[in-house]
């Protein structure tokens, strides 16, 4: 691979990273946020198998499909069923024939429609967080600057801006969703610096985000039987009165 | 001591409870499958001490050999054992030996009160002997990032504990504790991230490059930008986990709904050893940036932390929920133990550590028991234990008085360590204020104890009022915690040696 | 979007095949307009049959758009006044300014019986009168309701197309 | 070169002004042909304007100088922005002073007037008309403003004849995160200023949805045929803008005629394709409510200024 290709394919990932992060905050369909994340995903697979062939280390392109298949299948593949869970399951009966609407879908529970921040407001937000992390990110590009590196601000705006969704989301979904983005942003900046982690500890954080998503699966089932819904709004009994 | 020898001893703290766990999860199947109807059996209830045992006699073993030997490795330096591994080592093995010793009766008045079956149990046996694997591994791994992977799997092993009774309340703690502890401890993760990347750049080779011994010996090579960048990180991250300000809102909620004794694992020695990372973590920044960074960082998050633990142990209701804010107040005295960073006040904080470790496993072991017998859990309707339960009613008050930091219990000697050291170290301008919130807590705590316990009886008539004995097996464990922690107040005897080659580690020198 | 689009795909074109040009031929005034006019509808007091039919003349069965006709939100933008209804007491002067507003050539074009006679409505102590009563009527389309092909029929008249 | 220089400038104007019409038919056409009508054809447009220039100007009661002048300026700025926008060819007499800054404002004094004229009336729908349309232009320039200075970051300069040369010689720049990012957001922006599906709806008869109709509300005749022409051209140029930002191959960068042609003929197909996709694209979108319209461009402010953030922290050796 030529050093301009290597560059334009190395950016462009980080681009589709980036913007995917920000399109996670501007939408509010739950369905559209988990594919959003699946393309994120495949960003983060790409990102390393692009290092991997410029490297020429042929162990990062067996973790990048790794990668892309846990980041880009298994994981959405979670949360879809977990959206899908939605209109079944044995702990919530369904409603008596007269009242079933033929819409059967709960639109409610379907989108994001009371953001704690709105979105206008938590796009603008984004902006600053992005500022911000490339303000962070400086000492880190200019420790070793390479074209990886200097993409490293994106990592840091990614686990930022996943940060802020996991506070400004109410739908439960919604929240797992900033928290892989998060882990995303993470694992990018782990490539750009270092082109990953130890294999060993790289597979060790994978089972435990794989984990953490079904716990959280498993949760989210739960709160569906006690309140009803996935509004984390609900949540609010347990307090300091 | 020969590799195989020092490979079993560092393999048997992770596999036994693994082994524990996979049995009991085994069962758990069964019993699922049944119904959760099928009798469970006197054994298997006290085969999960089997588990923390292992881990003690190992940890007992290590520390004979490791303050005069020097570290011991297995597996290519995967795992590795220190002074400072082996006395977290310790405190985990005395805690979880307490705890479990008091899960049976437990899962007994559980069961008693319908709250759950045989399945329920069996999953309980499955997930403690993991949590303490991997708390285990947390602290034996020499690799940082499977040091963070442990603490990580800790969280998703507890969170069905937390969540064990499927109620609102229960589900809305262990949503809270998953989320703001992954997402939390992720942070720490970046921050182990940005710290390799400075590894690779000094030129340490990618296997060694985020191995604690290496990386320790070369920290003066890593870039001071990106060191205080990841260490900031790492400071919040794994400060998430040991209930430390920012992120520290799933601790009451979680310890307030965990069973007791998980409770009391959780409060007691989970903080710590996500602690004891950070710890790991300071002693590298430490190197790369001088002592006064980590210093600052430690000390400006330990006075907010206790700042606001005082404040809401002020005006708690819930004695559960007071006890995981004292969790949160001694947490950061030993954050700012750490702040001080002298050997001698490591040492303090590190026997703090321990302290707090055992007096409130009985805590929230005996807060079990009260929650059992009066079927609440707000303070203002318990009155007059000691009249009622006698036993009980006595070692939750001495457990609260070990909390408060009063002689003989070892946490008056470690709390007037750190006073000392801090004023001797320079650190008067944090050690005063965190000495007053310590004493406004103190009343706090004193004042809401000394109610539940003292004074008359309730009027009779009430449900749960009769005379209520202890009864020996469950008494055991707790008293055998209160006599621990006393003695380790009055003279450390062979563990001083481990103590203070433990301390040296983490005060870097 | 993809049923959406499989359903454009499986409907493909709804209008119907465009009937011979009307036989009174155009009018004078449609060479001035040379193939478009904008129509603004009027309701002056209709039960709302007629709009209904209106509705479905611009839909796509009928599709009047295609010779021209396009309706508009301003009588400022309009050439042709479409009325429906017996003129109510209320309605007859905002029908006056509407039609007065319109820029010159404009036509009146007065649809349903009601607009021309007052149909069921005559003699209703609500009612002014017809449209021709209050302002001049170039085309007159009858029934109740007209059926959308005499409104298109109507309108291309006016567009002469 | 200047000879071509000025046939190309002529020609930019007067394929704009005649095709404008044309592409607005082209795009209501396709628009029919999706929902299953006949449509209308693609003369249409001109039918329209050659029958309202025949018909009586009228000059409501109480309007001033700013309600007459309006029209004017509309499409008098716009074509100007025709001749300077290298749209079939870099290099023309004006070339030089084709700035995208000098663009942006030229169209935004267009749409002033047309504000102005709105309030000129004095009706309620003049007035709410102008107040809708000056708070998504007042979030819409900033956005445009970033964007441009997103493209303008490689090249060193603001000069759109200087952007769109260094793309051609660059032809990997356009596919960089800058260039996407920067092209996403001046497509929402430009559908925005134009007036079109998802902020505004040029079809519409509803006064509660109107925003740029309901500032036309009280022009007729040959007034009405300028306004309509110069939102037209508006819509022409902003969409050859985009087209040759993207994908800027073709267009003449030097001074032969034949070249030229085929530039033309590049800039009416690329053109003509925008408006096809947009079309289509509106059978599918459904107008958002105004109150919602801020999230759209504050997502497209953002998507902007990441191509900003992007082209400063992405420059790899390819580009620079």
């Amino acid at each position: 691979m030529t050093s301009g290709a290597y560059t334009q394919l190395l950016d462009l990932a980080c681009g589709v990273l980036l913007l995917c992060a920000v399109v996670v905050l501007w939408q509010r369909e739950l369905a559209v946020l988990v594919r959003v994340l699946a393309v994120q995903g495949a960003a983060l697979a790409a990102i390393a198998a692009v290092l991997g062939v410029h490297e020429r280390r042929w162990g990062l392109l067996v973790v990048a499909a790794g990668v892309g298949v846990l980041r880009a299948g298994v994981l959405p593949y979670l949360l879809r069923r977990a959206l899908g869970a939605r209109t079944g399951g044995a702990a919530d009966p369904p409603p008596p024939a007269a009242y079933r609407s033929p819409y059967r879908e709960d639109v409610s529970e379907a989108r994001e429609t009371r953001p704690v921040v709105n979105v206008a407001a938590s796009l603008v937000t984004a902006a600053l967080l992005t500022l911000l992390a490339y303000a962070a990110a400086r000492p880190l590009v200019a420790l070793h600057p390479t074209p990886a590196t200097r993409a490293l601000p994106v990592g840091l705006a990614v686990v930022l801006v996943g940060f802020f969704v996991l506070v400004a989301r109410r739908r439960a979904i919604a929240q797992v969703v900033g928290f892989l983005t998060l882990d995303n942003g993470i694992t990018a900046t782990a490539f750009l610096a270092a082109s990953g982690v130890p294999p060993i500890v790289e597979l060790g954080v994978s089972f435990d985000v794989l984990l953490a998503v079904l716990v959280l699966h498993v949760l989210t089932t739960r709160m569906r039987a006690a309140f009803g819904g996935t509004d984390l709004d609900d949540l609010r009994e347990l307090s300091d009165r | 001591m020969t590799p195989t020898d020092s490979a079993l001893l560092l393999t048997a703290p992770v596999a036994v409870p693994l082994a524990a766990a996979a049995a009991h999860a085994v069962a758990w199947r069964r019993a699922a499958a049944s119904g959760g109807t099928a009798p469970g059996h006197r054994l298997t209830q006290w085969a999960g001490l089997l588990a923390p045992a292992a881990i003690l006699v190992s940890a007992v073993v290590l520390a004979a050999s490791v303050p005069s030997h020097g570290p011991v490795t297995a597996y290519g330096r995967l795992l590795r054992a220190d002074g400072l591994s082996v006395w977290m080592l310790l405190v985990v093995g005395a805690v979880a030996l307490l705890a479990l010793a008091a899960s049976p009766g437990y899962l007994a008045g559980e069961r008693a009160a319908g709250h759950t079956d045989e399945a329920g149990a069996q999953r309980y046996h499955a997930l403690v002997p993991a949590f303490l694997a991997a708390m285990c591994l947390a602290l034996l791994a020499a690799n940082l990032g499977v040091v963070w992977v442990a603490i990580e799997a800790t969280t998703i092993v507890t969170a069905f504990l937390v969540g064990h009774r499927h109620t609102r309340t229960s589900v809305e703690a262990a949503w809270k504790y998953v989320v703001i502890c992954s997402a939390g401890i992720a942070l720490a993760f970046l921050g182990t991230v940005l710290v390799y990347y400075a590894a690779r750049q000094a030129g340490v080779s990618e296997a060694s490059a985020l191995d604690w011994p290496t990386l320790a010996a070369r920290a003066d090579r890593l870039d001071p930008a990106v060191t205080r960048l990841g260490m900031a990180l790492v400071v919040l991250g794994f400060g998430a986990k040991a209930g430390l300000v920012p992120l520290h809102a799933w601790l009451p909620d979680a310890h307030s709904q965990a069973p007791a004794p998980v409770s009391a694992l959780m409060s007691g020695v989970l903080p710590a050893v996500s602690f004891t990372a950070l710890l790991r973590f300071k002693v590298i920044a430490d190197t790369a940036l001088g002592t006064g960074y980590t210093r600052a960082l430690l000390a400006a998050v330990a006075l907010l932390t206790l700042c606001l633990s005082a404040a809401l142990l002020l005006a708690q209701r819930d004695y559960k929920r007071m006890l995981a804010y004292s969790s949160m107040e001694h947490m950061s005295v030993i954050a700012l133990g750490a702040a001080i960073g002298s050997p001698a006040v490591m040492s303090a904080a590190l026997l703090h550590i321990a302290g707090h470790g055992l007096a409130k496993t009985v805590a929230f072991c005996s807060s079990g028991h009260i929650l059992r017998l009066r079927g609440t859990t707000r303070i203002g309707r318990v009155r007059g234990l000691l009249a009622q339960s006698p036993a009980l009613g006595a070692v939750f008050g001495l457990a609260v008085v070990a909390l408060l930091g009063m002689p003989p219990f070892s946490l008056f000697a470690s709390e007037v360590g750190i006073v000392r050291g801090g004023y001797a170290g320079g650190l008067g301008w944090a050690v005063s204020p965190a000495l007053a919130l310590v004493l406004l807590a103190f009343a706090a705590l004193g004042y809401r104890t000394g109610r539940m316990v003292l004074g008359p009886p309730q009027p009779a008539g009430r449900p749960g009022d009769a005379p209520h004995a202890l009864g020996a097996v469950a008494a055991a464990p707790l008293v055998a915690g209160l006599v621990a922690c006393a003695a380790l107040g009055t003279a450390l005897g062979p563990l001083s040696d481990l103590l203070s080659a433990a301390a040296a580690i983490t005060a870097g020198r | 979007m993809g049923g959406l689009l499989r359903k454009i795909r499986r409907t493909g074109r709804v209008a119907e095949a465009a009937p011979p040009r009307p036989e009174p031929g155009p009018l004078p005034a449609a060479r001035e307009l040379g193939g478009s006019a904008q129509v603004r509808c009027i309701d002056a007091g209709s039960c709302n049959g007629c709009e209904i039919e209106i509705g479905n003349a611009f839909g796509p069965v009928y599709d009047a758009e295609r010779y021209g006709a396009r309706l508009v939100a301003s009588p400022r933008h309009a050439d042709v006044a479409l009325v429906t209804g017996p003129v109510t007491r209320n309605m007859a002067e905002p029908l006056r300014r509407t039609v007065a507003a319109m820029p010159q050539p404009a036509l009146v074009v007065a649809v349903g019986d009601c607009a021309l006679d007052c149909g069921e409505f005559a003699g209703g102590y609500g009612v002014e009168g017809a449209v021709a009563d209050v302002v001049p009527v170039d085309v007159r389309v009858p029934g109740c309701p007209p059926e959308p092909a005499a409104i298109v029929a109507a309108l291309r008249t006016v567009t002469g197309r | 070169m200047s000879g071509v220089g000025y046939v190309a400038v002529g020609a930019q104007v007067v394929v704009v002004v005649g095709g404008a019409p044309v592409l607005g038919g082209w795009m209501r056409q396709v628009r029919a042909r999706l929902e299953g009508r006949a449509g209308a054809g693609v003369g249409q447009p001109w039918r329209d304007v050659r029958k309202l220039l025949r018909k009586e100007a009228v000059t409501p009661v109480g309007t001033g100088p700013a309600f007459r002048l309006a029209p004017l300026l509309l499409v008098a700025t716009t074509a100007v922005v025709a001749a300077l926008m290298p749209l079939a060819s870099t290099r023309t007499p004006v070339s030089g002073s084709a700035d995208l800054i000098l663009v942006v404002a030229l169209l935004a004094l267009g749409t002033v007037a047309l504000a102005l004229a709105g309030l000129d009336t004095g009706t309620a729908f003049g007035g709410m008309g102008a107040s809708r349309e000056m708070t998504i232009a007042a979030l819409v320039e900033p956005t445009i403003l970033l964007a441009v200075f997103a493209v303008s970051i490689p090249v060193g300069s603001t000069n759109l004849a200087a952007i769109i040369a260094g793309t051609i010689h660059h032809p990997a720049r356009p596919a960089s995160p800058a260039g996407l990012l920067a092209v996403a957001a001046l497509a929402v922006a430009v559908l925005a200023e134009a007036g079109r599906i998802p902020v505004d709806n040029p079809a519409t008869h509803l006064e509660l949805t109107m925003v740029h109709e309901a500032m036309v509300l009280e022009y007729a005749g040959p007034d009405l045929a300028l306004v309509e022409l110069g939102s037209q051209m508006r819509l022409a140029v902003l969409l050859g803008l985009l087209g040759s930002l993207a994908a800027p191959w073709g267009t003449a960068t030097g001074g032969s005629l034949p070249l030229l042609g085929l530039a033309l003929v590049l800039l009416v197909v690329k053109t003509a394709l925008l408006g096809t996709l947009l079309a289509a694209a509106e059978v599918f979108w459904a107008k958002v409510r105004l109150f919602k319209v801020p999230e759209l461009l504050a997502g497209s402010f953002l998507l902007a200024l990441l191509a900003v953030v992007a082209s400063y922290f992405l420059t790899g050796e390819a580009v620079r």
